[in-house]
């Protein structure tokens, strides 16, 4: 909290907090909880329209799929935890994100994970990551929800450190939805779970603080996933009841953040008797009480007359439970322990946090740079093998994606689809471009919705909503603030082009290390309708099949996976005109319905070169193209036509008499070569650049075991 | 219809959509919490996931719970026993197959498909294949790899093969002795498997390969 | 009567450990000449009992231990009353 | 020279243990008195080296334990040459 913060609440209590209620303020205050720096321009976003059931305000936002379906979506950063810890903190970031979604009254059905690391050479990187991604396998395959996707990046600039976001979507039928606010005085609020240690005491204010060398233990937990599953199930089939009133997880903020929001939302209040909450650890003290972060437990409202039936329930399930307070009428937050009265707040006391505008600095780093001389087939060799292009089957295979029996398009395509009726399937994705963001923040933002959108249309979805978790550092910095304006701004912007909303969100600042901010790192994660029939994938099908390419080469290798792997920090990034990306991207859902293309694959990270090599590796299959047919804008050597990253691009291949018929549906359209063979083949007119084994390829592709010393 | 008890421990994840297979094999089918009781089934399958959350060793606690001891009693009158991955796991823990499932060879999780051969067609969950027919399915498990001092008490029904049958070890995606994905008890009427036959059972999922172990099922309990 | 037990649980002789691999090729990775890792499972047990030797082999052969793959080991210390 | 190290990992006090605690619980409903069960990482490892102690320490801190959540303990065995 910062002096000014503690004055005003001085003035409106009229007195000083004592230590529980300064403890709980200073916990409700923080960034964390209140979104004190966001806030403001988080309006900004368009977040209404006719797919959206529930915007932003609650746990996760809610979307409607049809008439008998609702999905209910959220996204949550766990940066800080998963850098200290990184089994605990990944695992614990994905139980939180299921018990957002079944807070709401669904059971969660898939996980993505988009998660960040430095450089894997050095050990410390290496050791963030292999336990990321046990944490999360882990946990999300005991608790039985499938990790259908992902994003797995490497930067320079998040050496040590790691951005872990989870994004989870849950499935029910509109009716089910439960609010996380009560809307009468005299429930009782049951807490049911695990019990309360000294988890996390200084969680949220730690999530708001810079990471110090000697983080405690606080800070992190052990993962327990098996109270999870049980507390999934028991939610479920309490709710079926129809007598839970409002329910709500318990995550920052612990006991105070969610009994206060749940009873003081609709301007009710609540006493909470701290002392009968299960204790983990001895002799706690009723701030540890109500500010612990211990993972796995819910907090329930429901009717005296009907709190036998309900527990039942959790005692079926072995979870322990107990009433730990009531709502009432008043708007004051009231906490006893034993019989002494130890917080008495007004409500919105906790809630109604003033907002704080940042000083914010431009910056303008984006310059011209000359691409150094590289021949394409040495460049080829360097992007093919850079651990952002290969292939991410080591992470993936450690995630059961196929439980619950839904998972149609599996991870390693452009977006995963979860069958959802015999007839349609949903389409799910995250996308996030922090090395373009960093050169241009307004862009980057712009480039993550339109990639979600790309991948999804790729497959043959329709994309309905979106959700968005900004990982920024300090807001204090200037140039950092002015970022997190330019990125929300460019989320706007290309939503609004493509009609859609954001239903949910998360902001994590304060992301640095030894004093060094991340980049600015938006990520998003995109759903989509798509019927089953038509779904489509990025594999060539078989030799004959021609290659075209949907839109235009510019050169922009800024924050390009070349310029990275030579070391360039500079350079344009790429700029997304959504005019441009909305037709491509409805000119590719037509071709699609129309049966006109056999595969589609966007172009995006390592541009035309790995989009063609994924294809290729995708249908064992593969392709002669020639580069002097790829519509370009500009002068642009050939390892320029190949590497550059410009947006709005699609490869697809198709059988030939189709050609006309697939012109038509695009602005800017060209055939540049055909399925064929066993080798990957680039020439520029008669002139072979580089030719390389569909084998060799895929020896540099699943080089990631070897990157981990794995291999013998 | 022969209606089969599909068990639910604390930690199992695997039952709805068993319960589903097997309705779309033409059975009847209930999730059956374990306190409950057995009586009235004609069969019962032990699903996957992780019950108890795999502490311990996989399947370890969840064979000493009571409702086993049903399940035994079951199976001594020849009923059908079918367990699917951590269902396996609990076989082999309980005692009702021999063996032990051990951690894989490169000891992670592992979600991917596979290729089976048919080893034996004379089992409850196996007669509507062909001897030596290739099928796919998924494995997702981290103690999949089936060890065993002696054989002679088990008949192996599945082996993990190549496209063509061929039972080969790169081809043997955890080590299991002799690519062993699944095996049954001498009267073949107990079997315990490592893949999802359940997770095979819909064209959209990839392949429907799965659904004759639980067709197969059915058609035996109704004898 | 109180007592606490340490019980280690063993892979037999000659079944390979493919933890025990891994972490020492982890091991190796960092640069120590490892010759040898295993990963035994370990318990410490505090419990009541009036005949512990024979409650401990018990719970060992009855759960913490498959006796198809382990082999076990135990120390019992007395914790009073 | 070779050693053996002996190295037991332990939860830090307070934390949650679900592991140990199911275990604990699953040994109790077969009818044991269990008071509190406990299950440490424990390696064996046998290897070569000329600062034993202070290789042993580091394996701990760079792989082993997260000392943020752990403690450890060793104990170091010469084999000789
Ligand atoms: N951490 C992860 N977890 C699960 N799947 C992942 C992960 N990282 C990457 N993937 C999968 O690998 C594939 C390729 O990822 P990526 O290159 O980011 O895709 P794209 O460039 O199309 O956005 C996708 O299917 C993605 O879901
Ligand atoms: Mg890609």
């Amino acid at each position: 909290m910062f002096p000014h913060e503690e004055k005003l609440i001085k003035e409106r209590l009229g007195r000083e907090p004592n230590e529980v209620e300064n403890a709980m303020l200073e916990v409700m205050w923080s960034e964390h909880a209140s979104y004190k720096s966001s806030r403001k321009w988080l309006k900004l976003l368009p977040t209404k329209n006719e797919h959206v059931i529930l915007g932003p305000g609650e746990d996760a936002g809610v979307v409607k799929f049809d008439e008998n379906t609702a999905i209910v979506v959220g996204i949550e950063s766990h940066n800080h935890p998963s850098a200290v810890e990184p089994y605990g903190g990944a695992a614990t970031g994905i139980g939180g994100i299921v018990r957002d979604i079944l807070c709401m009254g669904a059971r969660p059905i898939a996980l993505l994970d988009p998660i960040r690391f430095g450089p894997l050479e050095k050990e410390r990187n290496r050791y963030l990551f292999e336990y990321v991604v046990k944490g999360i396998a882990d946990y999300g395959n005991r608790i039985g929800v499938p990790t259908v996707g992902g994003e797995t990046e490497f930067d320079e600039s998040l050496d040590s450190y790691t951005l872990v976001n989870v994004a989870c979507i849950g499935l029910m039928s509109p009716e089910e939805l439960v609010h996380s606010y009560v809307e009468e005085s005299g429930l009782l609020l049951v807490l049911v779970g695990n019990k309360t240690g000294r988890d996390g005491i200084h969680g949220v204010t730690f999530a708001s603080e810079e990471l110090s060398e000697n983080a405690d233990r606080s800070a992190v937990q052990i993962p327990d996933p098996f109270t999870e599953k049980l507390l999934i199930e028991a939610t479920l089939e309490a709710l079926k009841t129809g007598k839970v009133k409002a329910l709500k997880d318990l995550g920052g903020g612990g006991l105070t953040c969610a009994s206060s929001e749940m009873a003081g939302k609709k301007g009710f209040g609540a006493i909470i008797y701290a002392d009968r909450v299960p204790q983990r650890e001895p002799n706690m003290n009723p701030m540890e009480v109500m500010i612990s972060e211990s993972q796995e437990r819910m907090l329930f409202a429901v009717r005296k007359e009907d709190l036998n039936e309900i527990t039942k329930i959790f005692e079926k399930y072995e979870l322990e439970w107990v009433v730990v307070g009531e709502t009432i009428e008043k708007p004051r937050y009231i906490v006893y322990w034993g019989d002494e009265k130890i917080a008495d707040l007004p409500i919105d006391l906790l809630a109604d946090v003033p907002t704080i505008e940042w000083e914010a600095k431009p910056y303008s780093i984006e310059k011209e740079v000359k691409t150094p001389e590289i021949s394409v087939e040495e460049a080829l060799i360097r992007v093919l093998s850079s651990p952002n292009i290969i292939d991410k089957e080591w992470v993936y295979r450690q995630y059961d994606h196929e439980v619950q029996g839904r998972t149609v398009l599996k991870p390693g395509l452009d977006a995963a689809v979860l069958k959802i009726n015999d007839e349609y399937g949903l389409a799910f994705v995250s996308d996030g471009n922090p090395s373009y963001s960093y050169l241009n923040p307004c862009h980057g933002a712009m480039s993550a919705v339109a990639e979600a959108v790309r991948n999804l249309v790729s497959v043959g979805a329709k994309p309905l909503a979106l959700v968005d978790n900004l990982n920024f550092a300090s807001p204090e910095r200037p140039e950092v603030y002015w970022s997190f304006i330019e990125t929300i701004k460019g989320l706007r912007d290309a939503a609004k082009a493509f009609d859609l909303a954001y239903v949910s969100g998360n902001v994590s600042f304060y992301n640095e290390v030894g004093n060094k901010p991340i980049k600015p790192t938006p990520v998003v994660a995109a759903l989509g309708r798509v019927k089953l029939e038509n779904i489509t994938t990025m594999d060539f099908k078989s030799e004959g099949e021609m290659i075209g390419i949907v839109g235009i080469t510019k050169k922009e290798l800024g924050g390009s996976e070349l310029y990275r792997v030579l070391g360039i920090d500079g350079g344009v990034a790429p700029k997304v005109e959504l005019e441009r990306e909305k037709k491509n991207a409805e000119g590719i859902l037509k071709a699609i319905e129309l049966g006109l293309v056999k595969a589609v694959h966007d172009v995006s990270k390592g541009g035309i070169a790995v989009a063609l090599m994924e294809m290729a590796l995708a249908g064992g299959v593969g392709f002669e193209v020639d580069i002097n047919k790829v519509p370009v804008k500009g002068e642009l050597s050939p390892v320029e036509v190949l590497f550059s990253e410009s947006q709005a691009r699609f490869i697809v291949s198709f059988n030939k008499e189709d050609l006309e018929k697939l012109r038509e549906l695009f602005d800017e359209f060209a055939v540049i070569g055909e399925v064929k063979g066993k080798i990957l083949l680039f020439k520029n007119k008669e002139e072979e650049l580089a030719r390389l084994s569909l084998e060799k390829a895929q020896e540099f592709y699943n080089s990631l075991p070897k990157l981990l010393g794995e291999e013998e | 219809m022969p209606k089969f008890a599909v068990i639910v421990f604390p930690g199992t994840n695997c039952d709805f959509e068993t319960v589903s297979a097997i309705k779309k094999a033409g059975g009847k089918a209930e999730r059956v919490w374990y306190k409950q009781s057995l009586k009235d089934f004609d069969g019962v399958v032990l699903p996957g996931g992780f019950s108890y959350a795999d502490y311990l060793r996989a399947g370890a606690i969840s064979a000493r719970a009571e409702i086993m001891e049903e399940v035994k009693a079951l199976a001594g009158e020849g009923k059908p026993v079918l367990g699917i991955c951590n269902g396996f796991q609990v076989l082999t823990e309980s005692g009702l197959l021999s063996g032990a499932l051990r951690p894989n060879k490169i000891p992670r999780f592992l979600c991917r498909w596979v290729y089976l051969k048919v080893s034996d067609t004379q089992t409850a969950f196996t007669q509507f294949y062909e001897e030596g027919e290739v099928i796919r399915m998924p494995i997702a498990h981290a103690e999949g790899n089936y060890y065993a001092d002696d054989l002679s008490k088990v008949k192996i029904a599945f082996q993990y093969s190549d496209e063509k049958g061929s039972i080969v070890e790169e081809a043997n995606p955890n080590g299991s002795l002799l690519n062993i994905a699944g095996i049954s008890n001498e009267k073949g009427n107990v079997l315990g498997m490592m893949p999802h036959p359940e997770r095979a059972s819909d064209k959209w999922l990839g392949s429907e390969d799965g659904l004759k172990v639980f067709k197969s099922m059915v058609e035996y309990a109704k004898r | 009567m109180k007592w606490k037990a340490r019980i280690i649980v063993r892979l037999k002789e000659g079944l390979n450990d493919p933890e025990g691999r891994v972490i020492g090729k982890a091991l190796k990775n960092l640069g120590y000449k490892i010759d040898e890792l295993k990963v035994p499972k370990y318990f410490e047990v505090v419990f009541e009992s009036d005949e512990p030797e024979k409650e401990v082999e018990e719970m060992c052969k009855r759960l913490l231990a498959n006796p198809v793959i382990h082999t076990y080991e135990y120390e019992i210390e007395s914790l009073g009353e």
